[in-house]
């Protein structure tokens, strides 16, 4: 396998960049979650969703990932937001639910951290500082 | 309608008159099309595009270039154009997994978008040209922010011609190319031999993420002088790195990139004088994000 | 294997070493699936590519970047893409009407297409990432003139990174526009971390046109210009416009501008000495079409 | 309607440029052609011409110009060839006796010209001169 490419975006607390090695990793995942794009296969997967998951290329994995709606798993499988709506737009959920399920907190603490001017970039700007998107490094 | 049209003058042409810069927030579209505008929460949103729908309203483009990104909805995983143009006479409302939005179908300009095209192509832009594009909420909020909510039956007010630049999957274009991008629609646009009135939006941002531990970072700091350089400083700004926009305004706020390729085609660019501000605007939160909006004109709009 | 690698010397990386350039009629296809390579009508065709075959037997690539265009198989009136790379771990053999043809699946290089795709469009090239492409005659045939039959559950020797170029719809881009890619397309190459052999093959024309009162149109002195010109005088070529190939080597004939992406990915065009001609031939007719095919060494070929 | 673009290439005799506007008159006609890379749907087109295509959003024009696989037809009604040949190998016809049957020719006749080197450009080039792609221009 050949040397990673240059990745300036690695250094970032709790974010994950869709790139070319996460599309493809992604890439049945997010299939599916387009399919959710049309009723009929947004009732058949509500009917079923292990019978309509089985029908994609996923790995297992990704399937347990969206069975659980653990979504922060389905970006780390290749998943990527914009793909991933379409599934919390199945369940009937708003996109402040789905995204609030990410981020370590109660979705009313979310939703009132939003209110007040959202989450700083203080401290969350790279790996090992002490913002509220990581822990803090522990001291060497 | 006569036989031999007479030699194009200067004033035959289409003309860029303006940039509207605005997010795209899809729960905009959702308080929308469920009439909750008036709610607490949105008030200050809908309040704050009140100044534009009047503006639109009194100087109404033929046609807009609309600057935004398929969220996942026409372009999948198979195929990803870095911009793509879309050329049809109309583009449909996409099902975005919970029904299409009630809104009218976009009417589009076939053939000011296939001079565009070929302008564009020969100026070495490698468009994809988008014969079918169904359209998310990146291109309809917007429309429905600035045209006000408008039956499902019924026309929006101008011809849309959608512009998808890759947000999405990275690599993304850099904001140098995407102004650069804005720079020769320009001058597309002012090639074309029909007196058409033109707008180009820039849609998306401003800083928001919608994913991991970070999810719901906001940088207002970062946000404001955004907007400053985008109006005073449009090409230092054009050379922040990608990464700076991951970095700083959160992993969806990349989508202000597109910002440049409106502001690109502004005629202080192309050596004509700077553009009036006539509106600017910043509320936090929309759901996740937060919003900003711009009206910059150029100096020698027509009343 | 080691955990940390020594740092990245010259040595390590990938790099271009020669340009094939062929026609791709899809009638040679058919003539070989069907054993007919020694027929009267073919077998100077084929007779041809002997030299070719033992060429690349003896130097085998790695990794071939084949520029190629999709004739109405993977794009159709839908979308479409000027440059589309190929990023995929493997294309299947299209179905073009008459079954696919029986050869191996061809693999990919997902690796150095996402460094390829990541280096062009940070240097302003607009690419369409293809992570699905089922594959038409237009990439097989020059495979299977260069490496023979294979059986269809074989595999090709080489891995293969598709570069579709759009000629079928217009605007197409320029020669100009090809000649840069090339040259771009080196330099992304080079700056890949594995010491890999790649060549660049550009594929399509000669001279030919498929449709109306001038269909079988066949120009051979302006095709030995061609040749000669891209030999000795890359950067002249490239500024011949579009319609001078049309007008001159038939409507179809414009495929030759993706040997000029090939060509710029030459030494010679970023300072080093000029290529070593290895092949020329050229034959009329294979079914509506000339044929030619060219090798270019670069001088500093690993042997 | 706007004024047209410019069209450098409208001077070549016998040649028909697939451009925007082409492509738009021609959109149905090449989506019925690329339907043809489906075994089945060949075999429903073979079973049911009539049936198969009145399923695309042809014009009458373009629907009669297939069943009598008038090329040039299709051609001047949005067609591209390299649509057009799907219908060509779904009738198990070659690219040579496609092509030839566009040319004014008869298939031996655009085979013996072809063996021969080819139709030559001369007198082709442009509308008006006086090659044998062009009916030559009347004088003054
Ligand atoms: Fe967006
Ligand atoms: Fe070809």
């Amino acid at each position: 396998m050949s040397p990673p490419l240059s990745k300036p975006y690695l250094d970032i607390p709790g974010t994950t960049v869709f790139d070319a090695d996460m599309a493809r990793r992604g890439y049945g995942l997010n299939q599916f979650c387009m399919s959710l794009m049309q009723a009929g296969n947004r009732s058949r997967f509500r009917a079923d969703e292990d019978a309509y998951l089985a029908a994609w290329p996923m790995t297992p994995e990704q399937r347990a990932a969206v069975r659980a709606r653990d979504y922060n798993a389905c970006i780390a499988l290749g998943g990527n937001i914009y793909f991933l709506v379409k599934i919390g737009a199945t369940d009937g959920i708003s996109a402040l639910q789905l995204v609030s399920s990410m981020s370590g907190m109660s979705e009313d603490g979310y939703r009132h951290m939003m209110l007040a001017g959202g989450r700083s970039p203080e401290g969350n700007r790279r790996l090992g500082e002490h913002g509220d998107a990581q822990a803090p490094r522990t001291a060497d | 309608m006569r036989k031999h049209p007479e030699p194009q003058t200067e004033h035959a042409m289409a003309q860029i008159t303006a940039s509207v810069y605005t997010s795209h927030v899809p729960a905009i579209g959702a308080a929308l099309d469920h009439g909750k505008t008036q709610e607490p929460y949105w008030q200050p949103v809908f309040e704050g595009y009140q100044f534009a729908k009047e503006w639109v309203a009194a100087r109404c483009p033929d046609v807009v270039v609309l600057v935004y990104n398929d969220h996942a909805t026409a372009f999948g995983p198979e195929l990803v154009p870095t911009f793509a143009l879309g050329t049809a006479a109309e583009f449909p409302i996409a099902d975005e997994g919970f029904g299409p939005r009630p809104v009218p179908p976009v009417q589009g300009h076939p053939e000011l978008a296939a001079h565009i095209a070929q302008s564009l192509i020969e100026e070495d832009f490698d468009l994809t040209l988008a014969n079918r594009l169904p359209v998310d909420h990146g291109l309809t909020v917007p429309l429905s922010l600035m045209f006000g909510e408008q039956p499902v039956t019924g026309q929006w007010p101008v011809r849309v011609i959608p512009l998808a630049v890759n947000v999405v999957q990275y690599p993304v274009p850099s904001g140098r190319r995407c102004l650069a991008l804005g720079r020769a629609l320009r001058r597309a646009v002012h090639g074309f031999p029909a007196p058409l009135n033109v707008q180009v939006w820039g849609t998306g941002g401003m800083s928001h993420q919608l994913q991991g531990r970070r999810a719901g970072l906001i940088n207002r700091a970062w946000d404001q002088q955004f907007i400053d350089r985008l109006i005073f400083e449009p090409e230092a700004l054009a050379a922040v790195p990608t990464v700076d926009y991951v970095r700083e305004a959160g992993s969806e706020g990349i989508e202000l990139v597109m910002w440049l390729v409106a502001r690109g085609a502004m005629g202080d660019l192309a050596g004509q004088p700077p553009p009036r501000l006539a509106r600017r605007f910043y509320h936090v939160p929309a759901s996740n994000t937060a919003v900003g909006h711009l009206i910059l004109e150029d100096p020698e709009i027509r009343t």
